[in-house]
């Protein structure tokens, strides 16, 4: 098993915490994981990268990914501006936080997940911007398939304890349930 | 690559002013600052305080470059009579 | 033992936290800013017993630094590129003072114009200064390495200061598994603070003030002494270290498949790894290739470049900066070392990456076979400069 | 000097699609500088969040002819251009735009000779009060008891008062300047431009990203600051100091607002005690009784003199 | 404090034997701060004339435990042994012994760094007012109209108001002092030993090499200095300034005696013109005031805030 | 004509003033120190039309200079070992803007201890900078390579910054005989300052801000070609100077007596005059050696030394400095180089007059022709390091 | 060599105090300092400025030590009562 | 010819400026030189050290003179403190600026001229300290052998324009005609 994900996200949404956390996660499935942002200049609401790497052998490589297996979109309105789709490799899978399906053209299989609205729900908000990493982190870890939700669980509260914690895990364990496949 | 400043053969690290040095900043925008030109007094300080220069002076008014308007708020912010308002983009 | 997922500069950091460092002199510079807001965070936190001292530039970064270490405390810092260009005369003056420090470098490009990705420039440009410098290959290995520098540094035959380098982004921002080493196995395996001499009110010297010609010549003649006496204290700390934790890299040079190889292929740093992939990847396709793996770029490893490359066909360097004028110094500094070969075996110097241009697995696989094929082909060359820049995907 | 806000031309000295982040005072303050100078300025810029505003190779945002420069050279490579200029008979008006890093800590010593020689340049301080291109570092300029990722639970020491050190170099001409109050900044500048020799000023510039507020309170930030006196405005020219029309009110205690109004607003503060904001408020005072000190004393020296 | 001669103990802080010039001033001030500091004080030496002093290694002539350190970084090498030393519960002064250049030039963002931070260190900058270690090129702290390899004219800026420029750094201690009066400074130096933090002495040193006198002269002109109020002893501590006792009289500017006594001993002045004169004596009356202004206000200040 | 008695310093105070320099910063440092002096000197008496810009440091020195170069102005600075040291960010930076600037370095060691003798550690410290490096042999050299380092600057292929380096003391504090032309023979040669680019309110470029990998490893491989190029301005502008002036040195590289020479010497600097004064001594006593004089490692000359070298049973290096923990940089270099022949030559690296130890005559000739004896009595070797303590008279 | 300091056998760039680090001063004296013990007040004016510290105090009063003083004149220069006389050497 | 010259004097006595303006002198007999400081802390009244050498052919070497043909002491007293013979070849010259004839062992020509007298009489004086340079110059001409005092004279004006180089040119005549060997 080795797949390659690129995240799309807007500066500030944290999209490199979520890849963080998959390998984490990965790492307590006795999986070997690599996350990196595209370092430019990320300014807040800008267009953003992040990328992961999950594999059941120790990951030497440590170049880009122009091919991913997976590409996750946190903010929808970034189709419109970015090549999403870029290198992402036939029979890829797409995962979009977007509260209702929505068309890709191409072969690949997509899925969904209202991220924003589990955010709301439960207060996970900063100036204005829901915080969806960890309920796009759920439905993630969801998609790729081999990552238990209970691994998830246990990284979010690595990284946040007491009741932040709680609550993100709630999030990434709601998105885990309600994230879709569009068929 | 081809863009880049040569001179005599050169490839200097050189730029040339230029809007869009980082691209259409419009898309970095969550928020929109939207002008009631009814409530607005051409007082200008929204042009004068815009960091990204994206406002204009036109003869109706101030107008609002949305493929560069970063949507900070500033506008809004320091307008006297409220007449910008900040919504969000979807 | 307790697997983390750091990045290489947390990584670092938690190695300066489990040496127990005393004092920590540093200034921010993307991409190493890291590694010292984790240690401030760490010191602050009452995590660390240390003194951080937010210096004003990078120069008092070092100066500091020293300041400490010739006081007789365990003292870090880290920087990159300019910062590592800026503080340049003060690593002449620490290694002339046999003063051992530890820096951890994220190895970042020079300008004009500014660019913040990796390029081994900056830390290459160290190379005359009398500084041991590594490169590590991955976060687990920034880590161990950087643990490792104290025994090295501290060691009664070496006392002389020690880089540790890593790559910017692709190791310094990038999330991977770690090994911390718990602090009391750490403990058992690292001794408090060793050094040849401090200055305190007991130690009564001066150090530095003229000294005549002569006299000055033979104390750079014993830091070239000290330099010859670290390549065994390198291996002997990297076997120990393995002896301890599981852990070892082959001391100066990581060989990869290199002893029954035809063709060897020369690098430090990151990309390595990715050079293993290809390596792999070419010998199911009949190339016949190995990886020596330079983890220390000072002191060179002189024997063991002559061991390794001996009765190969071909050398590959591939460096990831230059020497304007002349070549990559990784080539430069390989190539002077076999020509002490008889016959120096067939050569290139590819330079490639620069500025943080992504290098694959699979661009190496073409630099690799084609040198190969070169040599096949055309026989015995050697190729000083030859530019590869990234292409296809 | 008055500003006619319906005649200013529409001239754009940052050009829109810049680098500089929602809300950025540094963009502000480069967008007046183009208003006071237009053409004859040539800027100079050490590292900081200025180099990374102008965006990508081969594009620039800048309408000004730029020099980027080491992050500690910013005043000697502008001593350098000045005195090309001048042997050339070139026309141009050599300014520094640097941080506060670039400033007050790495480049101070190159700053503080190029006051001591007088050279022909003005040095502007562009102060968001940390190293914000590297993530929010401490700077010597950021203020007691702010939370930077280099001072997790705050700055233990009190921001260093770099203006009234300029005043001590005893040059032509030093002056503070607020990106809130931008026909201030304007005519410093112009007069600036128009003094031979050394020149300083000392812009205060609010960062949303550093400081923790919402992208649209920069200038409400900046306004606080000298609306509670913790940023005070004033002119130093020829010897006299004189507080600046905007903190003039400020000089009288009771009108200046509680220093917690500008404190609750920003993030960057949030760990601060109660008596973390008394020596904050002391230091205020302290501050202003120097310059207001020195305005009786310089004025009064001023008429001895003449 | 006062310093009984008659008991004084007759230690050698820089032995005889020593590379200082016949009549150095750099020489009498280090025996001074061996007279006052003891065996406590670690240098910290910067390079200039006090690391030729010491001599040719395997000897040295001082006394003290030195770490000689490139000519920028005498402060922050400093910082850095003094936290070591706290780490390592180690009782010690580090005190950094600078040359004007090393202080006021290459090495100045490294002072003023230290001072903000207000690292336990005493900077010690012993003024011979020119880069003498390198044979007499101007310094920021030549005064004007004085000759140097770099200025065969005489130097056309005024001395740097470096003791100024320090008080508004606003550290704990801050004091000048002079070769000539041995007592005051190991006084000075003995309250700032006592002191936690930053401490900053300016101790002039003439010097008969690079100012052209005769090598007896060096207590002579240095007092001179001070009578003609070319040079102002003072105290600056907890907020207050305080203008030394050497210096008091010389409030008074009747009692001042005239420059032309102080420059016609020196042979680097040999080129000032009549007008240079009018200048220089302007410069030490504005000086003067500065520091009287500071002396009154900082007084009052205290008492109001008591 | 007019020969007066300079010193190397001197000398090139004078090349700066026939060469019509208009901006001049620099900061004092022994040896360098009388460069400025004179200079200052020039032009308080109205004798020379510059700026001068007292700086408060060496960082400030090369960035004003810079400064006043990228505006323009044709400018110039000096300084020497830990000067250079701290200037040595700057360096990088001036490189990388591809704007002339021309240097002097008077080569001297560096501490700690402190020494103020010659020593080739600090201009040897520059060569990645993207400098072209050079070293006089004697003050006329001096004089005449300032002179020519305009030229080669600001010719169209180059527009790359150049140190014209010479010996502390032994050059620098030694008065000789020096030609120093007249001024209107200078004008003739030496065309007013040319540039590739200027920043002022005319050109409104901005110089420097961020670049991507891709274009930042083009610029980066365009400095690499301008290098190249300038092995042949080199060439030609010396080859000029002669027609023009009667002196020439054989630009990169000076052969004394190399061609029909067995074994070769390598060396920089003052001391190749002792030793060309030893290979006429030897070659009395039957010893058949020439000289290979480096004038210029950077760029480094690799096809003369291949060619000069080619055929040769043995080739020694002298080296002033040492790059710790491999060997002397000119050393390095030039086995680099020569590990291109199928089979390289007999090498040996000689460290000797490190921190300004007193080299003779009669000790090079002792060293050559220990050198000779070992090849011709054990056959081919190579030894890369052999340290010479200067002992007897 | 032989003197450099050594430890663990390696040769460091240290010093240790020690009176003649630039020989015996003495000889580069060309004027000297001769003390009339009858005027002299033991004032101790000459000790304390001397800045070479070779002046020293006794029980006969203040005693020059001729093999380091360098023959400045400052003692004579700082003596009250003019007891001091400064004399050539040859 | 190529004789190499080390000349004994003390920080202030100006050696240096001696060995230069006998280089210069050299130049317009169309003979070559070179001269050099022994570059320590040169300190007022510290010994010091500065060497020549002349040549009728251009000179290459540049390493220091530790066996001079010819050895000149500034001062007399520098016998006691320095070995000034040290090298100095058999057979070699002494020039010695003394008011008298000196003893000095070994098989040496020595010689002496009284500098000392010349400066104070042509109030060659500055501190307190007599200018002996010009005068030990004609001397060190004269003993050459080989440099006229012409050449001297015209070097002296080069260095000193108007009445200085007028003094200091009479001062090297004196001294070049009062040199004497002891025998
Ligand atoms: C010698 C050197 N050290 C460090 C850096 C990294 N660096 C670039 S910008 C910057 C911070 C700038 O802070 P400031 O001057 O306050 O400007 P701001 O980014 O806040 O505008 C730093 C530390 C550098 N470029 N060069
Ligand atoms: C980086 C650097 N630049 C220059 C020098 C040369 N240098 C040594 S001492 C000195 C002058 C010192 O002047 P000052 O600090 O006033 O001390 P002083 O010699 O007058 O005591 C200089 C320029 C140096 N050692 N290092
Ligand atoms: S939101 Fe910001 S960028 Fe957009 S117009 Fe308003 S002030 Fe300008
Ligand atoms: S600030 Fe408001 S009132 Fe003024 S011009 Fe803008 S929109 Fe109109
Ligand atoms: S961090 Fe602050 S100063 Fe820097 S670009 Fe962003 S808003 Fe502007
Ligand atoms: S030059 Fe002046 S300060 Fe330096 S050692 Fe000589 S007398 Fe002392
Ligand atoms: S002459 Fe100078 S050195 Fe000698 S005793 Fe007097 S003060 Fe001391
Ligand atoms: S200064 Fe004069 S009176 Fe005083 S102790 Fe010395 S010799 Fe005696
Ligand atoms: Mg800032
Ligand atoms: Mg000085």
């Amino acid at each position: 098993m080795f797949v390659e994900i690129r995240i799309h996200g807007r500066g500030g949404q944290g999209a490199v915490t979520a890849a963080n956390l998959l390998v984490t996660a990965a790492l307590f499935e006795g999986k070997y994981g690599q996350a990196f942002p595209f370092f430019g200049a990320e300014r807040r609401g800008a267009p953003v990268l992040a990328f992961a790497r999950i594999s059941d052998k120790p990951i030497r490589i440590h170049s880009e990914i122009k091919e991913p297996d997976m590409v996750v979109v946190f903010d929808p309105s970034l189709f419109e501006i970015v090549d999403v789709l870029a290198g992402l490799k036939p029979g890829g899978k797409i995962l979009v936080n977007s509260p209702e399906p929505i068309e890709v053209k191409g072969s690949y299989e997509v899925y969904y997940v209202d991220a924003t609205r589990i955010a709301l729900e439960l207060k996970l908000v900063v100036a204005g911007w829901a915080l969806i990493n960890t309920p796009m982190l759920g439905a993630m870890a969801k998609v790729l398939g081999n990552i238990s939700i209970d691994s998830v669980v246990k990284a979010i509260k690595t990284n946040w304890s007491g009741k932040l914690g709680e609550i993100n895990a709630v999030a990434a364990e709601r998105a885990f349930k309600s994230v879709r496949k569009i068929t | 690559m081809s863009d880049l400043i040569k001179i005599k053969d050169n490839i200097l690290p050189l730029s040339v002013t230029s809007e869009a040095a980082m691209g259409k900043t419009g898309s970095w925008r969550t928020f929109k600052p939207v002008i009631d030109y009814s409530k607005c007094i051409n007082c200008y300080l929204c042009w004068l305080y815009c960091p990204f220069s994206v406002i204009s002076k036109s003869e109706e008014g101030v107008v609002i470059d949305y493929e560069y308007c970063k949507g900070c708020g500033v506008c809004a912010n320091v307008c006297p009579v409220k007449a910008i308002a900040f919504v969000p983009e979807r | 033992m307790s697997v983390l997922t750091l990045t290489g500069n947390y990584a670092v950091a938690w190695a300066v936290k489990r040496a127990r460092v005393q004092v920590v002199a540093a200034y921010p510079i993307t991409p190493q800013t890291t590694i010292v807001e984790k240690i401030s965070q760490m010191v602050e936190n009452g995590e660390m017993n240390a003194k951080l001292i937010r210096v004003e530039s990078e120069h008092s970064a070092l100066a500091a630094t020293f300041g400490a270490a010739i006081g007789g405390a365990r003292a870090f810092t880290a920087t990159a590129s300019h910062g590592l260009l800026y503080m340049h005369e003060v690593l002449w003056w620490t290694a002339g003072a046999r003063v051992p420090v530890v820096m951890a470098v994220v190895t970042r490009a020079i300008g004009p114009p500014w660019n913040i990705w990796t390029d081994h420039s900056d830390i290459m440009d160290q190379r005359d200064t009398g500084w041991i410098i590594s490169m590590a290959e991955d976060n687990q290995e920034a880590f161990d390495l950087t643990l490792q520098a104290f025994r090295i540094t501290e060691d009664d035959d070496v006392n002389l200061p020690m880089i540790v380098g890593l790559d910017a982004f692709i190791l310094s921002h990038t999330y991977a598994p770690v090994d911390v080493l718990e602090q009391e196995d750490v403990d058992k395996w690292l001794p408090p603070r060793k050094q040849l001499y401090v200055i305190d009110s007991e130690n009564r010297y001066s150090m530095g003030n003229i000294a005549y010609p002569k006299d000055y010549m033979l104390m750079r003649y014993d830091i070239e002494r000290a330099m010859e006496r670290a390549k065994k204290i390198i291996e002997k700390v990297d076997r120990e270290y393995g002896e301890y934790f599981g852990r070892s890299y082959g001391g100066l040079i990581e060989c990869y498949k290199c002893s029954d190889a035809k063709y060897l292929v020369a690098l430090m740093g990151a990309w390595a790894g990715d050079a293993k992939e290809a390596v792999d990847k070419l010998r199911e396709n009949g190339y016949n290739v190995g990886i020596m793996r330079v983890r220390f770029i000072r002191p060179l490893a002189v024997e063991k470049i002559l061991e390794y490359a001996s009765g190969k066909k071909g050398v590959l360097v591939m460096d990831r900066s230059i020497s304007f004028g002349s070549a990559g110094p990784l080539f430069i500094e390989i190539s002077s070392v076999l020509s002490m070969n008889g016959k120096p075996p067939a050569m290139k110097g590819v330079l490639a990456g620069i500025g943080g241009v992504d290098v694959g697995y699979r661009d190496i696989m073409d630099i690799i076979s084609k040198f190969v094929d070169e040599v096949e082909e055309r026989g015995w060359f050697v190729k000083r400069q030859e530019w590869f820049f990234s292409h296809k995907r | 000097m008055s500003l006619n806000l319906r005649k200013e031309p529409d001239i754009k000295y940052v050009r829109p699609g810049d680098a500089a982040c929602p809300g950025c005072p540094e963009a502000m303050g480069l967008r007046y500088l183009g208003m006071a100078l237009g053409d004859k300025a040539i800027l100079v810029v050490p590292a900081g969040c200025s180099s990374v505003i102008q965006g990508i190779i081969p594009k620039n945002s800048y309408h000004f002819p730029t020099v980027n420069i080491v992050f500690a050279a910013g005043a000697s490579t502008a001593a350098g251009l000045a005195a090309a200029y001048e042997m050339l008979g070139k026309d141009a008006v050599v300014v520094v735009w640097a941080g506060d890093g670039g400033t007050s800590d790495i480049g101070f010593a190159s700053l503080s000779g190029a006051a001591e020689r007088n050279d022909n340049i003005i040095y502007i301080c562009v102060d968001n009060e940390a190293y914000m291109n590297t993530g929010i570092q401490r700077s010597s300029l950021t203020p007691y008891g702010a939370w930077t990722t280099t001072t997790w639970k705050g700055k233990r020491e009190h921001k260093k008062d770099l203006p009234l050190i300029m005043v001590s170099h005893r040059v032509p001409y030093v002056a503070t300047a607020s990106v809130a109050y931008p026909h201030d900044f304007i005519a410093k500048l112009k007069k600036a431009a128009s003094i031979r020799g050394f020149k300083y000023i000392h812009l205060h510039a609010p960062c949303p990203v550093g400081w923790k507020f919402d992208a649209d309170k920069t200038v409400e930030v900046a306004k606080l600051a000298v609306e509670t006196g913790m940023w005070i405005l004033f002119e130093y020219h020829n010897g006299v100091l004189r507080i600046s029309p905007p903190s003039r009110p400020y000089m009288n205690k009771e009108k200046r607002k509680p220093v917690r109004e500008y404190i609750k607003l920003q993030d960057r503060f949030r760990n601060l005690r109660d008596e973390d904001l008394v020596e904050l408020e002391k230091r205020i005072d302290e501050t202003w009784n120097w310059y207001m000190m020195l305005e009786q004393w310089t004025s009064r020296e001023q008429k001895t003199l003449e």
